[in-house]
């Protein structure tokens, strides 16, 4: 394969699932899971063939040109993860929603569709670009959740909404002012990073406008409060809750765009927003522990990972980034697959509330994949999210221990909600009187075991993903001028 | 000071084509309506457009004048003043103008029967409120762009009168009562801006405002006092608040097809006079920019927070089309080659997606007051097609990418903030949240599933109003993914400089 | 001019105001005259309605009475700007018959 | 000569009694009086700046802005008609069908 | 005593004078108007004050100024005393625009009392304004018959003032002028206006009856449907002011035609060779002119039957507005494409469509003359035999 072919690549990536998603239009009932999951494994496909050629080059051609906008795309290094993270998840999320909703079309057809957001966020080098699909994404995802939610889910949608487009509005302004103060001639990566808005106040306001819309997306304390509204009225099945789990890229923008378009603003800001960061951690693990509804528990989980994810990513040092986008990339897998885990239970149980007891008995493999899967995601040595967690507290330790230590204290907090939670549910004495509950059946085994066994491959073996990450880390942190 | 027109003078009359086309159209329903069914006559006016626009095309880049004049001026220097000028701008906006007045056709076509409205007078007068609209786009001085904005005001009020119920006339006659007291205070500030210039003409007047020495001292004054006038009066006709209160009752009480076309071609026009105006003529006169700012400022707020108390569907797109006068003005504070070409894409896109929305409000109504947010619950359900035509349109109205909505939003945003309006695009971002907020509800209210029985008029769809929703979705869509299909029209910043064609 | 004749006449007024008679007259003497009956609701502006056909003629009035005033301008100057002016004019007129021919055909015109 | 600051001092007297009349007055013919008479102080103001630069255009302006004014008040009185004739009154404060 | 004060007290003086003049000529008018009128119908008329009736008008003043001024207890009074003052101030201003004779002729002085560059349209301007007179005073009366006439008055006098206005406007075209004395200055070169304008004429000659309420268009206070329309709860003084107003605007029309169409204060040329400089003698040959037309508003007075109202309306804007705006048009054409051609074929042309007009009168009569009733039943277009007397 020629350069100039794996060059194109990414835009197949991106636009697949969208095309797939027009096709489900127009297939027949029946075929659609069938057409749905065969798009998204030639997504995922096209990913590995990108991984294989060692990411993709810079394909840029003009969009809109007497705006400068470009259309950018490029696949490599951190971007290539998440993106090979985000087909993998959306697979699963396909292969579910086929087994678990009626007449799923239109849930597919969505998933597609916001697929190709997500993919596009990271496939995006122009700021432009990546404001049209961070926005991209968010439609199918209000319908999901306005199609399939649950009674509440207006307030929760106009959370959402309102919140996200608060911070993407303000990025929007930030946008305009990157290109217009720098003087850049286009909105292409490149062209920005040559043409950097001079240290300043200037710059600092405009990274504080462009933080916001990250900041709702990471999500980051004070800007949160959409998330477990969000999760709690979407439908039970979780599988909106995969797509939303993979929608946490504010940490991804901070770290592309935010930290080599605003230098110094970023170091200026680091104590705040690591500060920041390492209260949301522990703040979100805290109000973890009282949940008493799994998916609003599973949000605050989540939230708590990218309050990690965000100390990393702030600290502006190499081992903290790694660490932020190698948690931020795997950190999907398995709370995506909680989620759908949560979904599995509540198809069982009727109810996703945590105090459901007893289920252990009943369904063996269920418990015990769900138990593998929260080891997993209280970072327990030789699962992907230890790797994550630790570089990040090592690396945050060198730039402010206290705060470190801070956010070391989440790691105990979560292994304390994640099994006490566990406990009332798999092994608390059952109710008397409580619904009998089936085991895993066909797909389902797929569903769980397939997140987790990537889950372990990569704690066990990070070599793979390190090394693409790796150089993309360095060349971003180095534009910075060392630490 | 009276001079015979010459024969190239005749000639250039080929400018003025565009502007004739919609006239006879405007003539011809006028009396063939007494032989001919309103659907004929629709159809020819549709033509006529039609015919109107092509010749816009023809016209491109050719920058044909009519009715020039010869000056000179007090250093010797001689200038060429028109009083019509069919140059880039004025065939951009012009063409935005057609496409509106097709969709209104478009949809009057199914629901003017409906709505009590299907005289071949309101065919008559949407033709001569578009020929009014033509010739602000094209106007060359103030009082061209007032005769336009007459005849097209003039015919706004008889069609937001003429169905005959009390709705309509109590919304007719806060319309005209408020229109006539905009029209006074404009042509108030005109007369000062021609006292302190001497000149109706926008290219003498730029250039006495321009130059130092062309003003007197204490003409600034006057010039000062004139173009706020002027913008007072604009700023009635485009409902900025505080001068916006008529727009909600008229909007919703007129019948659906005629609000789409007062909200959105009535709207453009003026929009288009007002770019000339003050991009144009006034572009250098010191003190309207920062009124306009203040304006602009308090629409996007009381326009958007208004916007979300409303129960009616119809009655809050009314007020979003105040939101996005907002969003409009902003274009305007740009600097003439960035704010000129941001306003007219914006203006496309508003048209398109207003139009389409109201369209089919128009179609599903059951009645003319439009239809409560709560009844289209669960319309994807009963309508998928117009569920998700609405819903693009929402989308789009909200600023939400990959509909050129976002577009728009993004140049307006832009325009103003490259010329130093920085606080009032920041206030511009958070206001639209509150946009998305009320757009958002009844979005996604169409997709909740729905049990009761449907609220909206049943046998709503129908070709024309579809093609004219398909019209709308397609071009904001097409146009969101590549907006250089428009933008590259308009987007040399050379045509935005002559404005006021000198 | 206008001062005198106006003087003039409300000199006359006066005098007969002064010179006539000054008897309070009864009642029905000063009732409106209403051919004998006693007048109903009279008075000044007591929500009387007269036939919309006036109105019709009173706005016909104001169109028609407008495009004279415009064309008294074009016939002044006219011999300087012919053969222009007469196509001009010919427009005028024509886009004038148009709103005629309307108003004929809607029937404005007729009396009954 | 009574010099040009009289007369736009005296339109500017007229355009003020229309707005307040605009602003004060409640029946629809009122308004409307007093918008026509804020058009003949733009007419006065219009010729008055005319006669001080000695050209021509501001009146023609004047003759443009007398038939606006005509034709508005053709449709005006048309619509007040129909309303008086259905509602019997012609307060715009009972005009308030429609309201928030 | 400085200039401006001795021209202003000359103008009053003229103005004084003219005032009289015309309220004299009125008084006598009425007496004329009478004795004419009984004439025409063999009978003797007024004859017992002073010798022939001479006194006659004398007489009838003094009753008006002592007659008992009744106030109608509904009528609005301010507007109802303002009303005649309006009618009469009108009526009598608009004739001081009129010249009688050329410059500094009338013992060194102008014979006008002012002189407007724009006379035509200053003249109609003031003679329009005598519509208010009458509306108002219909108005104000607070009665029904009074309201009725007043309506019927400004409904017929707007229908007939377009006429009017347009009518002239051919002859505006071909003298390049508005100015009385540029216009009569040009017939004195050209010839009388009437001749190139006959149709012109015509039609203003119609709408000059129907503007001063003359017979055949008196229906604003025909008697025998509206009791007296507008006057009548008008008594006394007041009711004389209207009385004046009319007749006072019948002269104005009578010298208007006359200055229009008919040469003015200029006498016919060839009478120089009598006696030099005859032609140019101020007043006379106008007021002789004037004579002349007040008779003829007399004499149709005593022959034609008055129209009704539908007829009278429908004559207005169906036939004498597009005439008029048909002569106007023809007219320019001829002067946009007459190339080198002489004035003659102008007169031709005018003439001919007066012909036209009489000859077709037959053809044209049912735009006016026939109404079509619209009812409730679908039976629109039946046509209706009224009763000739009216509705």
């Amino acid at each position: 394969m020629s350069r100039d072919f794996i060059r194109l690549l990414p835009t197949f990536m991106v636009f697949l699932p969208m095309l797939g998603s027009l096709l489900l239009l127009v297939t027949p009932k029946r075929w659609r899971d069938e057409v749905a999951g065969l798009l998204c494994a030639l997504t995922l496909g096209i990913g590995f063939m990108i991984w294989r050629a060692g990411g993709s080059d810079l394909l840029s051609v003009p969009w809109v040109p007497a705006l400068g906008i470009t259309y950018s795309t490029e696949l490599s290094g951190v971007s290539l993860a998440l993106a090979m993270v985000t087909a993998f998840m959306s697979f699963i999320a396909v292969l579910y929603a086929a087994r678990r909703i009626p007449n799923p079309g239109t849930m597919l057809a969505l998933i597609l569709a916001m697929e190709t957001g997500l993919l596009g966020i990271f496939a995006a080098r122009d700021l432009v670009l990546f404001y049209v699909f961070f926005e991209d994404a968010l439609l199918p995802a209000l319908l999901m959740l306005a199609i399939y939610g649950k009674a509440g889910r207006m307030r929760a949608l106009v959370k959402f909404a309102a919140y996200t487009l608060f911070g993407s509005l303000l990025m929007l302004v930030s946008i305009i002012g990157i290109k217009y103060l720098g003087g850049s001639p286009t909105f292409a990566l490149a062209d920005l990073r040559a043409n950097v808005v001079p240290a300043g106040p200037t710059q600092t306001w405009l990274y504080v406008a462009f933080l916001t819309a990250m900041a709702v997306k990471l999500p980051l304390w004070p800007l949160h409060a959409w998330l477990p509204d969000f999760h709690e009225q979407n439908h039970d099945s979780g599988i909106p809750d995969v797509m939303g789990t993979l929608y946490k890229v504010g940490g991804y923008g901070v770290f592309i765009f935010g930290i080599t378009l605003f230098p110094d603003a970023s170091l200026e800001l680091r104590p705040v927003l690591m500060g920041l960061a390492a209260f949301t951690a522990l703040y979100a693990a805290w109000i973890a522990f009282h949940q008493t509804d799994w998916k609003r528990l599973l949000a605050y989980a989540g939230l708590s990972h990218m309050g990690f994810v965000a100390l990393g990513v702030f600290s502006l040092n190499e081992t903290a980034v790694i660490g932020a986008m190698y948690l931020l990339a795997f950190q999907n897998l398995y709370t995506g697959a909680l989620f759908l885990a949560v979904g599995m239970l509540q198809e069982r149980t009727g109810s996703i509330e945590v105090r459901v007891g007893g289920v252990m008995t009943q369904a063996g493999a269920l418990g015990g994949l769900t138990l593998a899967l929260w080891l997993a995601s209280i970072a327990v040595p030789g699962m992907a999210g230890f790797i994550g967690e630790f570089s990040i507290l090592l690396g945050a330790y060198q730039v402010y221990p206290w705060l470190a230590f801070v956010a070391g204290i989440t790691t105990i907090a979560a292994a304390a909600y994640a099994l006490t939670a566990f406990q009332h549910t798999f092994w608390q004495a059952r109710p008397t009187g409580g619904i009998p509950v089936g085991d895993l059946v066909h797909t389902e085994w797929l569903i769980l075991i397939l997140p987790l066994a990537v889950a372990i491959f990569f704690g066990v073996y990070s070599a793979p993903a390190l090394n693409l990450m790796q150089p993309a880390v360095k060349a971003v942190l180095a534009a910075l001028g060392g630490n | 000071m009276l001079q015979t027109p010459t024969g190239t003078d005749l000639y250039s009359l080929g400018a003025l084509f565009p502007i004739l086309a919609v006239l006879l159209g405007a003539l011809t329903s006028t009396l063939l309506g007494f032989w001919v069914s309103r659907r004929v006559l629709t159809y020819l006016n549709i033509g006529w457009l039609l015919i109107s626009g092509v010749w816009m095309m023809t016209l491109w880049d050719q920058g044909r004048q009519a009715f020039t004049r010869a000056v000179t001026l007090p250093d010797g220097q001689p200038l060429l003043t028109a009083s019509l000028q069919a140059d880039n701008p004025a065939l951009l906006l012009g063409l935005v103008i057609i496409v509106g007045s097709l969709m209104t056709m478009l949809v009057s076509l199914d629901t003017a029967w409906r709505a009590r409205i299907s005289f071949p007078e309101f065919d008559a007068m949407l033709m001569y409120a578009i020929t009014g609209g033509l010739l602000m786009a094209f106007s060359g001085d103030l009082i061209v762009m007032l005769i336009g904005l007459e005849i097209m005001s003039l015919s706004g009020y008889v069609l937001a009168t003429l169905q005959d119920s009390r709705r309509a006339e109590e919304s007719g006659l806060k319309y005209f009562l408020l229109g006539a007291v905009g029209s006074a205070i404009l042509i108030y500030g005109i007369a000062f801006v021609y006292g302190a210039t001497g000149s109706l003409n926008y290219a003498e007047i730029s250039l006495r405002v321009g130059s130092v020495s062309g003003l007197l001292p204490q003409n600034t004054g006057i010039l000062v006092g004139g173009a706020l006038l002027v913008l007072a009066g604009f700023a009635f006709k485009i409902a900025l608040v505080p001068f916006h209160q008529w727009t909600p009752d008229v909007y919703s009480g007129a019948p659906t097809s005629i609000s789409l076309f007062l909200s959105t071609v009535v709207k453009v026009a003026v929009f288009a006079g007002m770019l000339r105006v003050f991009s144009g003529a006034l572009a250098d006169a010191p003190g309207w920019a920062s009124v306009l700012q203040v304006l602009t400022a308090a629409t996007l707020i009381i326009g958007n927070t208004a916007a979300l108390l409303q129960a009616n569907f119809k009655r809050m797109l009314a007020y979003s089309a105040v939101a996005h006068t907002g969003f409009l003005a902003m274009a305007l504070l740009g600097t003439p080659a960035t704010g000129g070409a941001a306003l007219t894409y914006y203006l496309l896109i508003y048209t398109l997606m207003t139009a389409a929305a109201l369209a089919i409000v128009a179609a599903l109504q059951r009645s003319e007051e439009g239809m409560s947010i709560s009844d289209l619950r669960g319309l994807y359900y009963r309508h998928p097609g117009y569920a998700v035509a609405l819903a693009i349109c929402l989308a789009s109205l909200a600023g939400l990418p990959p509909f050129a909505g976002f577009f728009g939003k993004y140049l307006a945003f832009q325009a103003a903030f490259q010329n130093g309006y920085v606080w009032l695009s920041v206030l511009a971002a958070i206001t639209s949240v509150a946009a998305l907020v009320y757009y958002l509800r009844p979005g996604m209210l169409m997709f909740m599933p729905d049990r009761t029985p449907a609220r909206e008029y049943a046998h709503g769809q129908r070709p024309p109003t579809t093609i004219a929703v398909a019209l709308g979705v397609a071009g904001v869509t097409i146009l969101g993914l590549l907006p250089n299909l428009w933008y590259g029209w308009l987007g040399n910043p050379d045509i935005w400089r002559l404005l006021a064609g000198r | 001019m206008l001062l005198v004749a106006l003087g003039i006449a409300v000199l006359a007024v006066i005098v007969s105001a002064i010179l006539g008679p000054k008897k309070r007259g009864s009642r029905t003497k000063l009732m409106a005259y209403e051919s004998g009956n006693d007048p109903e609701h009279g008075g000044v502006g007591t929500g009387q309605r007269f036939p919309v056909h006036f109105y019709l003629v009173a706005m016909l009035f104001i169109v028609f009475d407008i495009e004279t005033a415009f064309f008294y301008p074009l016939a002044v100057a006219y011999q300087k700007l012919v053969p222009f002016a007469f196509f001009e004019a010919l427009t005028f007129v024509l886009l004038l018959l148009v709103g005629y021919v309307y108003v004929l055909k809607k029937k404005v015109l007729e009396w009954a | 000569m009574v010099p040009t600051t009289s007369y736009v001092a005296l339109s500017g007297v007229l355009f003020a009694l229309g707005m307040i009349g605009v602003l004060t007055r409640r029946t629809a013919i009122m308004v409307f009086l007093s918008v026509e008479l804020m058009l003949n102080a733009a007419n006065l103001a219009l010729v008055a700046f005319a006669r001080a630069w000695n050209d021509p255009t501001g009146q023609t302006a004047v003759f443009i802005v007398m038939t606006l004014a005509a034709a508005e008040v053709a449709i005006g009185l048309a619509i007040i008609v129909a309303i008086f004739r259905k509602r019997e009154t012609t307060n715009v404060d009972d005009l308030a069908g429609m309201k928030g | 005593m400085p200039d401006w004060l001795a021209a202003l007290l000359i103008t009053l003086l003229k103005a004084v004078l003219l005032t009289l003049a015309l309220l004299t000529t009125f008084a006598y008018m009425t007496l004329v108007e009478r004795r004419l009128l009984a004439r025409m119908q063999l009978r003797p008329g007024p004859n017992r004050v002073g010798p022939m009736g001479l006194l006659q008008p004398a007489a009838d003043a003094i009753k008006s100024i002592f007659k008992e001024d009744v106030n109608v207890t509904l009528a609005d009074k301010l507007v109802y005393t303002l009303a005649p003052i309006i009618a009469i101030g009108m009526a009598l201003s608009a004739f001081g625009g009129l010249p009688g004779g050329p410059a500094d002729s009338l013992f060194g002085e102008d014979p006008w009392v002012y002189n407007l560059n724009t006379g035509v349209l200053a003249l109609l301007a003031l003679t329009s304004m005598g519509v208010y007179g009458i509306f108002l005073g219909g108005w104000a009366s607070g009665s029904k018959y009074p309201i009725l006439g007043g309506l019927r008055s400004s409904a017929q006098m707007i229908s007939y003032e377009l006429g009017m206005g347009l009518s002239i406007l051919g002859l505006l075209m071909l003298v390049g002028s508005t100015s009385f004395q540029a216009i009569v200055g040009w017939q004195a070169q050209n010839g009388w206006l009437i001749v190139f304008q006959s149709l012109g004429f015509a039609l203003f000659l119609i709408s000059s009856f129907a503007e001063t309420n003359r017979t055949p268009f008196d229906l604003p206070e025909a008697e025998q449907e509206i009791v007296a329309g507008y006057l009548t709860e008008y008594s006394a003084i007041k009711w004389a002011l209207f009385q004046m107003a009319e007749y006072v605007n019948m002269i104005t029309a009578s010298a208007v035609m006359a200055t229009l169409f008919f040469g003015g204060w200029k006498g016919p040329q060839f009478l120089n060779g009598l006696i030099p400089g005859i032609s140019d003698w101020p007043i006379i040959w106008l007021v002789v002119k004037i004579a002349g037309f007040l008779f003829l508003f007399i004499w149709v007075r005593a022959t034609l039957p008055r129209l009704r109202y539908d007829q009278l309306m429908r004559f207005g804007w169906k036939l004498l507005l597009p005439l008029a705006l048909a002569n106007t048009m023809v007219t320019a054409a001829f002067l946009a494409f007459r190339g080198q051609g002489g004035l003659w074929f102008l007169a031709v042309l005018s003439l001919a469509g007066l012909v036209a007009l009489l000859i077709m009168s037959d053809r044209v009569r049912p735009l006016w003359n026939t109404p079509t009733i619209r009812r409730e039943d679908d039976t629109a277009t039946a046509l209706v035999r009224r009763p000739a007397g009216g509705d």
